[in-house]
């Protein structure tokens, strides 16, 4: 166990450092989930890519660095110290990209990576169908056969980017008749292909983001098939390890969080003392804990080792922590935190975090559903 | 000694929920939700024809003469139907006000719907509604409005309408308690709805071949949820009971009902919407304005610091007796 | 809605704590889990049965006062405030007595009510078997019919006070081949039968209070079967309702602890604040909370009206309250908390009643049951 | 950087585990329950042969020289097993100290099981183990112990052996973080030995046709229990790290693994029982050994109050830099 950083590592720490701050956004973009902020945040993408800051941890020859974990959880830390924007391209970078590696032929590789890392075709995800959020076995959209390509007919739902993005991956019924995880494929689309029907979704803080997709006999050429016909459960299972896994979330995102709330108790103290106090520790101890803990998964993921369901603990950690986070400082906050503004005209963060941190229990996996996961496969009891 | 209702006041309770569910259901709220701003003349003829304005006013006034215990049984059926318009600041806390402390008052055009009190008191940043209020209580006094309300700030609740307070100097510990006991009523109410929807959709959601409220889980935050509600609901009358006959530990009483019922709601409102899953996430579903209202209430009138402090002064500083002889001091 | 007291009720407020005053012990009894502890508990069963203070709300007939439940509950509120011990007559009079009340034969109420009103002869209950603790249907111990006698085999566990106690009563299966809730009778026993061995189960603290009864062919009188034979499920679980309803924890018990919690915070405010004061002042309304409820249960049955499953409402609410309010003061006690005694030679009653807490959520139901009900019964979930 | 142990420690926690598992396990500590007072100079001798003693004492004073990651890796090994000899203050926490502080001592003493230290600190009230201690540390001084112990108090944990402490002085920090550390660690061993015995239980108990870990209600609590032990695996390793290497925030660090271990262990012992049902709450089964040394070390070496409250001063009193660039500091 060594607990320091190399020479390497400081300077490459310094590297980021340097180059966040001459680059990031001086004042906050708008919301990710508006079509001016989400225009903003591709720019954005674009501005890291000319740093070769986008994909820090693919390889060199897909448009990364080549970066190890522990790299990448010192680029996360200075990325999010710096105040940088939230990732539009965060499908891409961690759920397809790592997808195509492993599962893609040479020229879907070819064909895709490099204008991904480039910021240039921005991904939405396309998992869940109306019937098919926690259970998504149950998915019935089909794309049936038709010489080189696939007539794709039905129906998803929550696709996270889908009302902005140029592409879109998702899994269908590509045999007749199949059941649950038999029998379907990993398909990538143009999300302007004909037939496709975006319909925006309303969220709780009142932007789209998420999306409905209509399929209407919408032609998917057979080449956009992501390994075997029928083999896309396992695609699909793989992908959505990485996104519960170590890094959908990285956790110096939770120590910004943390450091701000430390930050927002400090200026309500004499209010608010002493009834916050110990859930403001809490706060900084769970984000600490969290990065310990990544440390820990990251340093033996690079020896070699793998993660399996103790992804569900890491997805339940982090997911309550960011929430409790969040509900203290609407706490602290208190007439105020009903206000999409506060007076002096900035926007309040803190209620679109603690409306985004309400979705963590529930997406990649409710948490219902990750105990199940851990009291079963991690702790062997009776199914 | 009789902690139930009394006959009368069930029935008013029955009566403006079966009219509220009527008149006020989600259906109404998207239509509102719509318009700019999000009110309704039509609706609040309605909620007057309904008498809702004249329920505390006194008799000799035109008024049904009600009390306080009467008001926070209301107040939880608005929060329960979400009603946002602003019924509660003038009828269950300006109404109370002007005749506990001798203000005069134009009674009559409350009784009929003609005014409106909008009130302003430092605990709250903000006032509520007004814009289009005829009146507003601020300073200790009642004041005709004039002049520009200024724009309305931007609530994460679409039908909230809120106005720079100014300048509005100290506040009157009456109007606090009896804003915070109405924001207490109508967080129950909204609680109470919120476990509603989430029983409703549990039941018809399907997962995994089954209806999810099926799943032990989900019974349990269900379960944990309904405790909390049970438990906000004799601390509210207690506390009403206490307002009205102006006990001196009222304001404790008052405090305590608010953390209690604005703590259910917020377990409430976080247990839908996990078990709502991403569609409580939307506007497809209509719990995201009974969420919304009880994050602006349990904020509003005294946050969770303001009433922890209050409680913490009488029990820790021991002004207040406690223990097992002292259930009602 | 009327929250005050008729002078009649002020009155009967100031005898009771007039007497109390007089009569309660000055210096804490020995735990009733041990024999002499118990021996000193019976002592005062017998104390206030001189004073007619022991089955306060039973009929004059039976050697109660006939009090209603407010009576009760102001009843409740200055034994508590008194400092008065725990009753060892517990099961007597919230369990059994009521049961013999409504399902016995006259015979039998004039046989048994009067000594157990008098604190002469003392009750255990022996409901659970090893097999059978939470899920009671799956009781097996049988009590075959051999003429005017049933002849009982088989055992029980965790019979509250079976290790010192006079009398037991139970479910047994009369039926042969009978399953679940069929075939079963509530019948009484004279612990002293022959055929009968007690074996004390150590608890926790290192006391026994709980017994395993074995039965070797035990003849009980068929006069001792509390309604037809076959019928005891339905009598048990009317029992079990009293007991999970308004009277098995009476709110002042939980106020007086939530009183010595405000005393001990005070004693260590400067070196506690600011981190357990919130739990402080919880306990303090959980407790109102729950004394309010209980009024307002009260008042509701007095104008007769039931309780049904809004009694697991109750049952959750006072055994996790009881918790946690020792668990507060377990934490603030620190250093001190796993001591039996303090520096000054007095017992550390916390330390016991965490202890004893911890059974809350476990008996008369666990608190798992109790959601399942909750969840089907009031709020209508699908089984 | 890297957060891996390394083979040498992977190596030795199995053996010491293994070791543990053979010469410790329930019926060991039945046996010693039964003795007064409850110790065992075979175990002693047993201990020590397994070279326990000598971990961390200097390779020049015939120890194995190993540091405080591998002596929190021992102490979780010796919580997860219960172990009551008072091995992990003689070892793990006198010996550091001893070392660090260039105290001369009687290692050879150490090394071959004869001395026994025994650790005084103002944070406790008591001494553990002094009795039978042949030194005790104690005002910033190893002393040879000599008089009389005076009579043991009643621990709830009837394998504890405690006795007044007296007049010890001033505390030493350095001696209060290496006791917190070692507590805090052998709180993660005994949580993840109640995980265990509540799973076990759990797979085998039947209720309603079917065991009780088939429930979801069941599973759930369980598996909450394993996100706290998990969590707080890497905050111990981080302290026991911190502290080796002198860092200024090393007791900042002591504190959170003393609250997150604390507090696992205690969420543990609450499921566990929980679990067991009303056989938790008896002798009949052995959980109740660990439940109670987890109470017990929750409370030594500095309580919830004393750990958050040093938190605080270095969080909210801003001395300690907080966010994303400041994991390690």
């Amino acid at each position: 166990m060594d607990l320091t950083f190399t020479p390497e590592q400081q300077a490459f720490r310094q590297e980021v450092r340097a180059w966040m701050r001459a680059h990031v956004p001086p004042e906050p973009l708008v919301t990710l989930e508006r079509e001016d902020g989400y225009h903003q945040h591709v720019a954005w993408e674009r501005t890291l890519a000319s740093g070769n800051w986008g994909m820090v941890t693919w390889p060199e020859a897909y448009g990364g660095r080549g970066l190890d974990l522990i790299q990448w959880l010192i680029f996360e830390e200075e990325y999010w110290a710096a105040g940088a924007p939230l990732r539009a391209n965060q499908n891409g970078i961690f759920l397809l990209g790592p997808t195509i590696m492993e599962y893609g032929t040479e020229a879907q590789k070819a064909r895709f990576l490099m204008p991904m890392a480039r910021g240039e075709v921005m991904w939405a995800q396309a998992w869940s169908e109306p019937n098919a959020g926690s259970d998504m076995a149950a998915i019935t959209t089909r794309a049936v056969r038709d010489g080189d390509h696939y007539r794709i007919s039905g129906q998803k739902t929550w696709s996270s980017r889908a009302s902005f993005a140029d592409w879109g991956f998702g899994l269908f019924r590509t045999e007749e008749g199949s059941k649950r995880h038999h029998g379907l494929s990993f398909l990538l689309f143009d999300l302007n292909t004909p037939g496709i029907t975006r319909r925006p979704i309303r969220q709780l803080h009142g932007d789209p983001g998420f999306a409905e997709l209509f399929f209407d006999e919408v032609r998917v050429p057979v080449a956009n098939r992501i390994a075997d016909e029928g083999a896309g459960w396992n695609v699909a299972m793989a992908t959505a390890g990485f996104e519960r896994g170590l890094m959908l979330r990285s956790p110096a995102r939770f120590q910004a969080t943390a450091a701000r709330l430390v930050t927002l108790f400090r200026k309500h103290e004499q209010r608010l003392s002493p009834v916050v106090r110990e859930q403001v520790l809490a706060a900084w101890m769970g984000a600490q804990a969290y990065a310990y803990n990544t440390y820990a998964v990251a340093s033996k993921i690079i020896a070699g080792g793998h993660i399996g369901a103790e992804a569900s603990l890491n997805k339940i950690f982090w997911s309550e922590l960011d929430r409790a986070m969040h509900r203290t400082a609407m706490q602290m906050l208190g007439a105020w935190a009903e206000l999409k503004h506060f007076d002096d005209g900035s926007v309040n963060a803190w209620l679109e975090g603690y409306i985004f941190s309400l979705s963590g229990p529930i997406y990649a996996g409710s948490n219902e559903i990750q105990r199940n996961i851990i009291a079963e496969r991690l702790l062997g009891l009776p199914r | 000694m009789d902690f139930r209702l009394t006959e009368d006041q069930a029935i008013l309770v029955e009566g403006v929920r079966d009219f509220l569910a009527g008149v006020h259901g989600a259906e109404r709220l998207r239509r509102l939700d719509m318009r700019d701003p999000p009110r309704s003349p039509e609706l609040w003829a309605e909620l007057t024809s309904m008498g809702l304005p004249c329920l505390l006013v006194p008799v000799a006034e035109g008024g049904l003469g009600l009390g306080l215990v009467e008001a926070v049984l209301i107040a939880q059926e608005l929060g329960r139907a979400a009603v946002a318009e602003p019924i509660v600041d003038t009828a269950l806390v300006a109404v109370p006000w002007l005749v506990a402390r001798a203000v005069p008052a134009p009674y009559a055009a409350i009784v009929a719907g003609e005014a409106r009190i909008a009130v302003a008191h430092p605990v709250n940043p903000w006032i509520a509604d007004l814009d289009d209020a005829t009146h507003v209580i601020a300073r200790g006094s009642l004041l005709a409005r004039h002049g520009d309300a200024g724009a309305a700030w931007e609530s994460v609740d679409p039908l909230r309408r809120l106005f720079a307070s100014g300048d509005i100097g100290e506040g009157d510990d009456l109007l606090l308690d009896l804003g915070a006991l109405m924001a207490a009523a109508q967080l129950r109410g909204l609680a109470d709805a919120m476990l509603a929807q989430a029983v409703a959709y549990a039941g018809q959601r399907q997962q995994f071949g089954q209806p999810i409220g099926a799943f032990q889980a989900v019974k349990h935050h269900l379960a944990s949820v309904a405790v909390a509600i049970e438990f906000a609901r004799p601390v509210l009358l207690r506390a009403a009971d206490a307002v009205q006959h102006g006990s001196r530990s009222a304001s404790i009483h008052v405090s305590h009902a608010k953390l209690a019922a604005g703590d259910a709601a917020i377990q409430a409102a976080e247990t839908a919407i996990q078990i709502h899953g991403a569609m409580g996430y939307t506007y497809e579903v209509d719990l995201h304005f009974w969420m919304k209202r009880a994050w602006a209430l349990a904020g509003a009138w005294g946050d969770r610091a303001l009433h922890l402090g209050r409680i913490n002064a009488a029990i820790l500083r021991g002004t207040l007796s406690t223990g097992p002889s002292h259930t009602f001091v």
